[in-house]
């Protein structure tokens, strides 16, 4: 169709009315110091004007090196390393290894636990989903959703803080159960440390508000038209792509996969007994991740509700031998985080810490399709797609 | 009694008054957003400096970029880097010389009032334009570029929306205009009513003028030269200290003509029903400032609610919606004209 | 828990019938997953196998197991003395639509870290393949563009080699100083060296 | 006599320098106030804290080439409706009002008409 001729112009052959010039290519650099790369990806862009023809994701300058510093710990040491692979879903990443844990050693967790981890789990979900919510309009230029997304995302992290004192890095799994007695030393008297008193009702609370948000989200950003034209068929992802590429959780599930390990993996927390649905949407742009996800935190507060409902009374912590031995074998498990597929495969050689961790977070694999489906977007697409894939660059470098 | 004054230190005078009003009104607005977004967002926003309210916030805020570091990378192009601001600032100011205050309270009552202003207001997209190319960085070049399409793409708009006011007013001077608007349209009950534009006939010309407005001003959702989430700052991106500032002001002050003009044109300007001329004298100023400032919160509430278009779609918008709708705006006016 | 005889019964039939499937032999499915052993020769076959005729279209992470008699940080390999050198690569693939998943598992020699890129069949594969490249040092022929993921280029070593040591162990033991280092003295402070 | 006719031009220059001045005396006053410690690192270019690949001034292909031709067509004509704009009145006052009316709709006309050939030709999507 085209021809270039010696000056460099594109004719167009039919009519000629279309006669543009073909600049050069720019390598454009788009982080790591970038507003919207959530803390350092790195970007390489080949761009021709504002046309993407290239695009490298360089990760790296997160990289902590957990699987090797897991090495050398023992196991619930690394707890408190792994709650810090994906900062916004601090509990979530605990669920996963401590289950893979608990399955190795034969330990049984106790019901009670069982279900609060669930509830915190589900509470993590829905702050994560509201960062999300928060964040994405801003990085297509509204930047009043933050506000009132973080506001009522702020009773959630009261309650996750009430019951185990930490916000953002619970470090609350125990491996038998959960966290029992806070203090303790020699000198403090050891002090249960249950579900706090008024607990039921301010999670009540933090759902109400929870689904004000989503109301207001609803709004102030999904009926908003241009919020529609800048995401609707934008940074397409095919169900085949989604597979093929590993990507999992919402992201997947606004491509029609229809995984949910929350209903796959039954023995991970118990969500066998509570009510809710997997939401899948078909198209794969990035306005169905959005809604996805909006769709998930309503979700997620039913599920809480029930759960809310139906904690067993028990212990918090089965028995555990004082010193924590694992015996030899390998084992993998995962858990539906609020980004995708969180699972670890532990190789325990029967002492104290293990031979090899694996982490699979889902934010590795969820961003390395960018320098696929980046290629032919315009830049202001690459931070719509970007941003709708909702990663953690501690979840990607890990 | 003016007649008297001799031509330059009325000519003084005048820079002065509008000078300060200019500068007194920018700050004023600066803080207005402050606090307007800060309820929008459900925040309190300044509270501390200047005791009450943090009304001497924006205050501060010069005084810290007083002493911030001035500097000129050094790939940039030298001499457009710093005269950028300058062109920028210069326009903006020369755009208050046609809009009047009151009935005699004009810098200068051009006769080609519309026409000039349209002119001038250009030039701080030329300073966009230079700030951009001159940086030497990537992100201020398409931040500069994307300035230039969306002043190619909405000045047509603008044009073509003034293009209804004249036929309706029959003249382009602006104190012409406002007193167009004053001029009663029919009587109801021995009571002469007159209308202001945007309720007389312009009130599409009014929309898309206000829309076409917010591109020319780089305002939210057409602020794809600055898009602090794909170019970081745009055309800013490598000014720092007063010259920086420079630009901020600029686009408070761009602001603040801008709201002035739509206030002037299809508002009524200083004219409000029921004040003789001599009382519009006094209060007309005050007039205008009210209406500026509704102005002003419409800019500041399509801000803080919207997204950022992408310039794709921004062209569209401008040659497939708002240029067929300003030329229907023109027939539709011409043939009310006449046929009344 | 998966440990209940019937369950356990069922992976085990799983895990039989996909090792027939993508024509391996050795398979175990301890602990609930599932580890089917191929050759290094019938990787890439294995991998496209297993996702036409096993169904397992989800790609969900591959990596590497540095069995070692010398370790330079952590606890050693149980048996150590008779343990066999090699690297265990694992690729786990499971299916969108149900609960099946296997590790895919080959045993490499040390001197011959070379395997099969999987990309042509999981295009996910690239980044962790990628990624096993540097921390292990196995090549992957086949790769489109297998250049270091996390490391500058010029970084020398392998850190998920058992042999590779951890920088903060070798100056602090662990449970490290931290806790009982000198305070910074208040004189500085008050002398105002911080400004 | 000379002011009334010169007095425009003097008052926008005027204005223009001010805005100029305005600038200018700032960065005086600033100039005075702030620290002045010149190091390479602070000339850099901002690329996101990495070292800038290639010029910031490559040949750049703008899509706004279409744009602006179509726009510079629109000025010139925008300029034409201006002086009808204002005689109207006059025209319609002595009774030629429709014919005035007809004779410019055909002109806005034939511009609409440019217009809908640019759109269907494509001009204005982005390939």
């Amino acid at each position: 169709m085209t021809q270039l001729d010696s000056r460099g112009i594109v004719e167009v052959s039919d009519g000629g009315v279309s006669v543009e010039l073909k600049g050069e290519a720019m390598t454009l650099n788009i982080g790591p110091q970038h507003p919207s790369t959530h803390g350092v990806l790195r970007l390489v862009a080949e761009v021709d004007g504002e046309r993407i023809s290239k695009l490298d994701p360089a990760i790296g300058y997160m990289h902590r090196g957990k699987e090797k510093l897991s090495e050398v710990r023992t196991y619930p040491q690394i707890t408190a390393l792994i709650n810090r692979i994906d900062w916004v879903s601090g509990f979530a990443n605990e669920v996963a290894f401590i289950r893979a844990v608990e399955k190795l050693t034969g330990i049984e967790p106790t019901e009670r636990a069982q279900m609060i981890r669930l509830i915190l789990t589900e509470l993590t979900r829905i702050s994560n989903h509201l960062v999300f919510a928060s964040s994405y309009p801003l990085e297509l230029g509204a930047a009043t959703p933050l506000m009132w997304a973080f506001r009522e995302r702020e009773h959630i992290m009261d309650v996750i803080e009430s019951v185990t004192g930490g916000r953002f890095h619970p470090n609350f799994n125990r491996v038998g159960g959960v966290k029992p007695a806070a203090g303790g030393g020699k000198t403090q008297k050891k002090v249960s440390l249950d579900l706090p008193s008024g607990f039921y009702a301010s999670v009540e609370n933090a759902m109400d508000k929870a689904e004000l948000a989503c109301d207001e989200l609803d709004e102030l950003v999904t009926g908003n038209e241009m919020i529609q034209i800048r995401t609707k068929d934008v940074g397409i992802i095919s169900y085949e792509d989604a597979v093929a590429y590993g990507i999992s959780g919402p992201n997947a599930r606004a491509s029609g996969v229809p995984t949910d390990l929350r209903k796959l993996e039954p023995d991970v927390l118990p969500y066998a007994g509570l009510d809710f649905d997997v939401i899948t949407r078909e198209n794969g742009d990035s306005f169905d991740r959005y809604l996805v996800r909006i769709a998930e935190i309503r979700e997620s507060i039913k599920i809480v509700r029930q759960a809310v409902n139906s904690v067993p009374a028990g212990p918090l912590q089965a028995k555990v031998p004082r010193v924590l031995k694992v015996p030899a074998g390998s084992i993998y498990v995962r858990a539906e985080n609020p980004k995708g597929e969180m699972g670890y495969y532990i190789v325990s050689q029967g002492g104290r810490v293990p031979y090899r961790v694996k982490i699979r977070s889902a934010s590795f694999s969820n961003i390395s399709i960018m320098s696929k489906v980046a290629v032919g977007q315009l830049i202001p697409d690459l931070v719509a797609t970007m941003g709708s894939l909702d990663f953690v660059l501690g979840d990607v470098d890990r | 009694m003016i007649e008297n004054v001799p031509f330059a230190l009325l000519l003084g005078i005048k820079v002065l008054v509008v000078l300060g009003l200019m500068l007194g009104v920018s700050l004023v607005l600066i803080y207005a957003e402050l606090k307007w977004s800060a309820h929008i967002q459900s925040r309190v926003g300044p509270w501390y400096v200047g005791g009450r309210w943090g009304w001497a916030h924006p205050l501060a805020e010069a005084v810290k970029f007083l002493q911030k570091e001035d500097l000129v990378p050094e790939e940039a192009d030298d001499k457009v880097f710093r005269l950028a601001p300058y062109v920028m600032l210069a326009g903006t100011v020369a755009t208050f010389v046609v809009i009047p205050i009151g009935p005699e309270w004009v810098a200068r009552n051009l006769d080609v009032g519309i026409f000039y202003l349209l002119a001038i207001s250009s030039l701080s997209t030329l300073g966009v334009l230079m700030a951009g190319w001159g940086s030497g960085n990537k992100y201020s070049l398409i931040g500069g570029v994307r300035a230039g399409a969306q002043l190619i793409a909405y000045e047509l708009p603008l044009v073509l929306a003034l293009v209804a006011v004249a036929i309706q007013a029959g003249t382009l001077s602006l104190t012409g205009i406002v007193e167009a608007q004053a001029t009663p349209l029919f009587t109801i009950g021995g009571v002469d009513i007159a209308l202001p534009y945007v309720l007389s006939g312009q009130i599409i010309g009014f929309v898309i003028f206000v829309i076409a407005s917010l591109a020319e001003l780089n305002r939210t959702p057409f602020d794809l030269p600055l898009a602090e989430s794909e170019l970081t700052m745009g055309y800013v991106t490598e000014y720092s200290g007063l010259r920086f500032t420079m630009f901020f002001l600029g686009e408070y002050a761009g602001m603040v003509s801008m709201a002035a003009i739509v206030s002037t044109v299809y508002l009524g300007g200083y004219w409000m029903p029921g004040l003789s001329d001599s009382a519009l004298d006094i209060a007309g100023p005050f007039i205008l400032l009210a209406k500026i400032f509704f102005v002003l919160f419409l800019f500041i509430w399509f801000r803080w609610t919207w997204p950022r278009i992408r310039e794709d779609q921004l062209q569209g918008l401008a040659w497939k919606w708002l240029i067929p709708l300003t030329l229907f705006n023109i027939i539709a006016t011409a043939t009310l004209k006449v046929v009344l | 828990m998966t440990d209940s005889p019937s369950e356990t019964t069922e992976l085990d039939a799983f895990a039989g019938e996909f090792a027939a499937k993508i024509g391996a032999e050795r398979w175990t499915a301890d602990h609930g997953t599932v580890h089917v052993y191929v050759d290094r020769e019938h990787w890439l076959t294995a991998a496209i196998a297993a996702r036409d005729e096993g169904e397992l279209d989800f790609f969900s992470w591959l990596s590497a197991v540095d069995w070692s008699r010398e370790v330079a940080v952590g606890e050693p390999a149980e048996d150590v003395d008779n343990l066999e050198e090699r690297y265990e690569v694992l690729c786990r693939l499971s299916s969108s639509t149900n609960s099946d998943a296997v590790i895919l598992a080959t045993v490499l020699d040390k001197e011959e870290a070379r395997l099969d890129s999987l990309t042509p069949v999981y295009a996910g594969a690239a980044w962790h393949e990628r990624e096993t490249a540097e921390m292990f040092g196995i090549d992957f022929p086949g790769h489109p563009n297998l250049i270091n993921l996390y490391l500058p280029e010029a970084f020398e070593g392998h850190p998920l080699r058992k042999s590779f040591a951890l920088g903060a162990r070798e100056v602090k033991p662990w449970p490290g100083h931290v806790d009982v280092e000198d305070m910074p003295s208040t004189e500085n402070i008050e002398a105002g060296e911080g400004s | 006599m000379l002011e009334q006719y010169f007095g425009d031009y003097i008052t926008v220059a005027v204005f223009l320098a001010t805005g100029g001045l305005l600038v200018g005396a700032g960065l005086l006053v600033a100039g005075l106030i702030r620290p002045n410690k010149p190091s390479k690192t602070k000339s850099e270019i901002y690329e996101c804290g990495i070292v800038p690949v290639g010029d910031g001034w490559s040949q750049t292909h703008i899509r706004y080439y279409i744009f602006a031709l179509l726009f510079l067509i629109f000025d010139v004509e925008a300029i034409f409706i201006f002086p009808w704009a204002l005689q109207l009145e006059t025209f319609a006052a002595n009774g030629q009002g429709l014919f005035v009316l007809v004779v410019m709709f055909l002109f806005i006309g034939t511009l609409l008409e440019g217009l809908l050939y640019a759109i269907r030709k494509g001009v204005l999507k982005w390939e």
